[in-house]
């Protein structure tokens, strides 16, 4: 096992340096596409299952995504205005003072990223060694997560249990880093400037090719995965995954639903209203239940939600509630930058 | 018995990791995108299959192994569909379709 | 340089990784680019930080049929950090991608320095 | 456990709560959303205030059940509520006396998105100013930086776009400096909260085991909050940030952004390091250097620019020079000096912005020089909120500007003797080139134009009663900052000394 780890993040040093020697962009983006399946490979070897998930269905997933759509977006427009490079510009980049600043900066960054590589390289040989159980980090705090997790929050599962129910705080923060991201990309993407007959000739450009097979496949597969995001959502507390990786499952699903069966069907059953409506209530939902604990909590009251018994679903109080909250959040939000920067709009 | 079933799991998964490494030797072999797309799709699914099989002989029936056979199911629908979009994008975006293959026109068929 | 160094490899290589990020986010002219070497940076910074809490010969923190004795399982701490790091990275990434779009719509070039160059002629 | 110890925690749930509301408002409802839940938060954090004064201890505030090595916790002292209650007392002032100029510069049917990008804001300035955790410390600065970000790009004009792309690559730098600083000093200490950390610290600092790793991870964090609060070496994004984004963004944004940096800078070394640590760590003559530095180069700069708003804009480089400068001696006298700094910046810059956007809608909304000439005639009170705000800042003797220029020289006296050389030399260098470009603008001003361009049309403050109000009550609070000094640098010192 300890070679495999080191073949891995050969590899993974490997893709990196790819990735920023490639000249093609769709290369880079494959190959950072790779490096995240990687990534979520070694997390599955340093035990950590719940990140894998993650950067599987997060990070690989949608991540990359977004990327191709950006690279779409940008050769749609790159066609409908052939390169207006002007001259000047050419111009100026051959001119002896530029091209002396350009070596300089790449001089500077190159040697900036080397002094931070060394200091750190030097940081990291006088850390405590990897794996073994007397570090420092192996403390109190890590033991009593372990050991008192299925009595004080239910959740068999040690990491959720830490993340929605002692450290609540930070995932609190959390959803709300994904909501205002949304909000900005809403600013930027949404264009509400186009009048309603020309958006019903811009929805129709964006209406993907209705193409048998995909549609056959899709009426399999699109339960499959909703099922297969709702198993992983609903067992967040019980077995690795959450909120976090359900919602960008069920996202994908919803992705594949709009290529499958174009924006009309989906629109049916999910447009901008209920868009808005799930996200409000999901996160105001998250939040009276966050400040009903925290204020229960600081002021020693007990709070009357029980714990239920530790294997089964309904268990360990607000857990599963709040999971189903940001499954739902991060689901509607994949699906709104998806939407949003393929067509500027629901 | 148990060497027994562990030789079979291990020729299960050699023939498997064989048929991915044929697809990765079709990619750089060949030179037109349909023909690359031909030898990816089909090796890589059908080494899925072998690599599977032999995974679930050396598992054992249980919880996993029927894990492993939904993965085979759901790959066998998404992975052919998925390379049938991307040949379906470079048939209706190459011009100079012609040169590479020949093309039979609809009513030929 | 310490006694460690070839013993923790996986901290080597996220802090190797760091570097290449860092410098691709500093270095590169195309915005594109740019946005990979900082998504590169954040996973490092997580590989770092999750490479901590692993314990050798330990199983994942899910607690196995009820028997909750901490020497069974690795630290979780680190685990629940690097699971918000990774969604506070994608939306960073998609805030970013969206104002790769409105640049390019605007000004048709990926260069960060052509578009600044184009802000500066543009004036106030 | 009486009442008023939820106050923080119900104002930062306030401003949150009110953020995820105002996404299905419409825009004039999520303006008066906004602005009920920020004076609601400033009503809550003055009486956080009134309690700590009268109590004088720095409660703890459990966040959910568990105890603080495990469970989360915030703390809130005299220092946390003067700062509270001033940053969201600056807040509201900016919002309400540029709201005309908000509804102008964005879209209808994205004002609500404005005023959601600022309860979110302030819900995590506060949440920074309160916090007593590393993480959650992180997870708020990136909501901070992802709004400043937002805050910055929605007049939605190209070079907006440029211009928050730029603050995001070095925002982002500097957060991932700071994550990575962060997560190796968990692994040298085992604890994110700050009160265990401290004791981890220490046991590390006697034994002197991990002497180069600890001195790392200093370095790191600090300098990946100065790239956040844009100390002078990285502080390229600061002048388009400022000058391109709207009104009351840009007052919010350099008033009280880049301060929470500041702010956790000043909360990591007191709770975290400590402050004797630090001293003998030199690594706070390096902060100090960079100050030096960028108090001049800042000036220097600020002189050479034509547009208004930018110049301004390179003022904030040189006062932020100050911040750090403060910081940097290393003395008690010289954080005391930093916080009131930092509250006289806030109030002063935000003020300048706000006034300059009256001043240039009379003057066909351009911010060169020339265009601005007599334009304090045509908009009176912007005139007089203007010309209050440069000489606060050039050091008045009533205003704020002079009692902290004061406070550095006190406290340069007692930082050692190559320090006091240099603080005053280069302190007094900076008040000169300050003088220079803010007496100019004032002059410019208040010099009648020769011909009077027909399309610059008088402004009359009865049209707009709310700016005028506004714009008197931030001329208060320069005011009060600076009459009312000697208790306000008492209650900072007395918030420093339980801060640790």
């Amino acid at each position: 096992m300890e070679n495999f780890r080191l073949i891995l993040l050969i590899f993974l040093v490997l893709c990196a340096l790819f990735v920023s020697f490639s000249k093609n962009l769709l290369v880079s983006v494959v190959i950072f596409m790779s490096y995240s399946l990687i990534m979520s490979i070694i997390w599955v070897l340093l035990e950590s299952p719940d990140l894998a998930i993650t950067e599987a269905a997060v990070g690989a997933g949608v991540t990359s995504v977004l990327f191709f759509i950006t690279l779409k977006r940008i050769g749609a427009i790159g066609k409908e205005h052939p390169d207006e490079q002007d001259e000047t510009t050419k111009e100026i980049n051959s001119r002896p003072a530029v091209k002396q600043f350009g070596k300089f900066y790449k001089g500077a960054a190159v040697t900036l990223g080397a002094a931070i590589i060394f200091a750190l390289l030097l940081m990291v040989s006088n850390l405590p060694a990897f794996g073994d159980a007397d570090n420092p980090y192996n403390n109190e705090v890590s033991e009593r997560y372990l050991e008192k997790s299925i009595e004080e929050t239910g959740a068999v599962n040690a990491v959720t249990g830490m993340i929605l129910d002692y450290r609540a705080f930070d995932t609190f923060g959390e959803s709300c880093v994904l909501f205002i991201a949304a909000a900005c990309v809403l600013i930027l993407l949404r264009d509400d400037k186009t009048d309603t007959t020309a958006k019903a000739i811009q929805d129709e450009k964006f209406e993907p090719v209705s193409d048998t097979i995909l549609q056959t496949s899709a009426k399999i597969l699109f339960p499959a995965i909703l099922m297969f995001g709702i198993y992983i959502l609903v067992n967040g507390h019980l077995s690795p995954g959450g909120g976090f990786s359900g919602g960008a499952i069920m996202g994908a699903g919803l992705i594949l639903h709009v290529n499958a069966f174009g924006y009309k069907k989906t629109q049916r059953f999910f447009n901008e209203k209920t868009y808005k409506r799930v996200t409000v209530c999901a996160l105001s939902f998250y939040c009276i239940a966050k400040s009903y604990s925290f204020f229960t909590g600081a002021n020693h009251l007990e709070s009357h939600i029980p714990l239920g018994n530790a294997g089964d679903i309904i268990s360990s109080g607000l857990i599963l509630p709040l999971n189903i909250c940001v499954g739902l959040v991060v689901a509607c939000t994949m699906y709104a930058f998806y939407t949003l920067f393929k067509k500027g709009g629901m | 018995m148990e060497m027994f079933r562990f030789m079979i799991a291990a020729i299960f998964m050699f023939c498997g990791v064989f048929c991915m490494a044929s697809a990765v030797f079709g990619m750089f072999r060949f030179r037109y995108v349909l023909n690359r797309m031909h030898t990816a799709a089909t090796a890589d699914t059908f080494g899925l299959l072998l690599t599977m099989i032999g995974l679930i002989i050396w598992k054992g029936f249980g919880f996993e192994a029927l894990k492993m056979i939904i993965i085979v199911g759901f790959f066998w629908v998404s992975g052919p569909v998925s390379s049938h979009l991307i040949a379906r994008m470079e048939v209706s975006t190459n011009k100079k379709l012609e040169e590479e293959c020949e093309v039979k026109k609809y009513g030929e068929l | 340089m310490g006694s460690n160094l070839l013993v923790n490899y996986e901290s080597v290589t996220a802090v190797i990784l760091f570097g290449i990020g860092f410098t691709n986010l500093l270095l590169q002219k195309n915005l594109i680019k740019k946005i990979i070497g900082l998504n590169i940076m954040d996973t490092a910074v997580y590989l770092l930080l999750a490479t901590q809490g692993y314990i050798e010969g330990r199983m994942a923190p899910i607690i196995v049929n009820g028997n909750t004795d901490p020497s069974l399982y690795i630290n979780p701490v680190p685990s629940g950090l690097v699971l918000t790091g990774i969604v506070v990275s994608v939306s960073v990434s998609a805030l970013m991608l969206a104002l790769t779009i409105r640049l390019y719509k605007r000004y048709h070039t990926l260069n960060l320095d052509e578009i600044l160059r184009h802000i500066q002629k543009e004036g106030h | 456990m009486d009442f008023i110890r939820n106050f923080p925690f119900f104002s930062i749930i306030i401003c949150m709560f009110s953020g995820i509301i105002t996404s299905v408002l419409s825009g004039k409802k999520a303006r008066n959303l906004c602005i009920g839940a920020v004076s609601i938060v400033t009503i809550l954090s003055a009486c956080v205030l009134f309690y700590t004064m009268q109590t004088n201890v720095s409660f703890i505030y459990m966040m959910g059940h568990f105890p603080a090595p495990w469970g989360n916790e915030i703390r809130a002292g005299i220092l946390e509520g003067v700062l509270a209650t001033v940053f969201s007392l600056i807040l509201l002032l900016s919002l309400v006396s540029a709201y005309h100029r908000t509804e102008e510069d964005i879209e209808a049917t994205k004002l609500n998105l404005f005023y959601l990008l600022i309860d979110l804001l302030l819900s995590s300035l506060l949440a920074i100013i309160y916090t007593n955790d590393l993480f959650t410390a992180y997870v708020f600065v990136e909501i901070n930086t992802i709004a400043a970000c937002g805050l910055i790009m929605i007049r939605q004009k190209g070079r907006t776009f440029g211009a928050a792309l730029r603050y995001m690559v070095m925002s982002l730098i500097g957060s991932g400096l700071f994550l990575i600083g962060l997560s190796l000093l968990y692994t040298l200490t085992g604890h994110l909260l700050m009160s265990p950390a401290k004791e981890a610290m220490a046991k590390i600092i006697a034994t002197d085991s991990y002497h180069m790793p600890v001195l790392i991870v200093l370095v790191l964090m600090s300098i990946g909050l100065a790239i956040k609060s844009g100390l002078y070496p990285f502080h390229s994004w600061m002048p388009d940030a400022y000058s391109y984004s709207t009104a009351s963004a840009s007052a919010v944004l350099s008033g009280l952004v880049s301060k929470a940096y500041i702010i956790l800078l000043i909360k990591i070394i007191y709770r975290v390091v400590g402050i004797d640590f630090i001293v003998t760590s030199k690594m706070m003559n390096v902060l100090f250097v960079f100050g030096l530095v960028g108090m001049i180069m800042g000036s220097l700069n600020a002189i050479l620019e034509k547009d208004i708003r930018r110049m301004i804009a390179y003022s904030s480089v040189a006062q932020i020079g100050y911040i750090y400068m403060g910081i940097g001696l290393g003395v008690e006298q010289g954080y005391v000096a930093a916080v009131y700094h930092i509250l006289h910046h806030a109030a002063t810059k935000a003020l300048l912005f706000i006034s300059v956007v009256g001043l240039s809608n009379v003057s066909g909304g351009s911010k060169l020089f020339p265009d601005l000439r007599g334009a304090g005639y045509r908009h009176r009170s912007a005139g007089v909120a203007f010309a209050v705000g440069s000489f606060s800042m050039v050091g008045l003797p009533t205003l704020s500007g002079f009692i902290s220029k004061y406070l550095f020289a006190t406290a340069a006296m007692s930082a050692s003797p190559k320090k006091v050389f240099l603080t005053l030399v280069v302190l007094a260098v900076s008040t000169i080139l300050n003088a220079i470009y803010f007496i100019h603008t004032v002059v410019t001003i208040y010099t009648p134009a020769e011909e009077e361009k027909p399309e610059f049309e008088r402004h009359h403050w009865r049209e707009k009663p709310w700016v005028a109000f506004s714009l008197l009550l931030f001329i208060a609070l320069n005011f009060a900052l600076g009459v009312f000094s000697q208790p306000i640098v008492d209650l900072i010192t007395r918030g420093l000394q339980m801060f640790g």
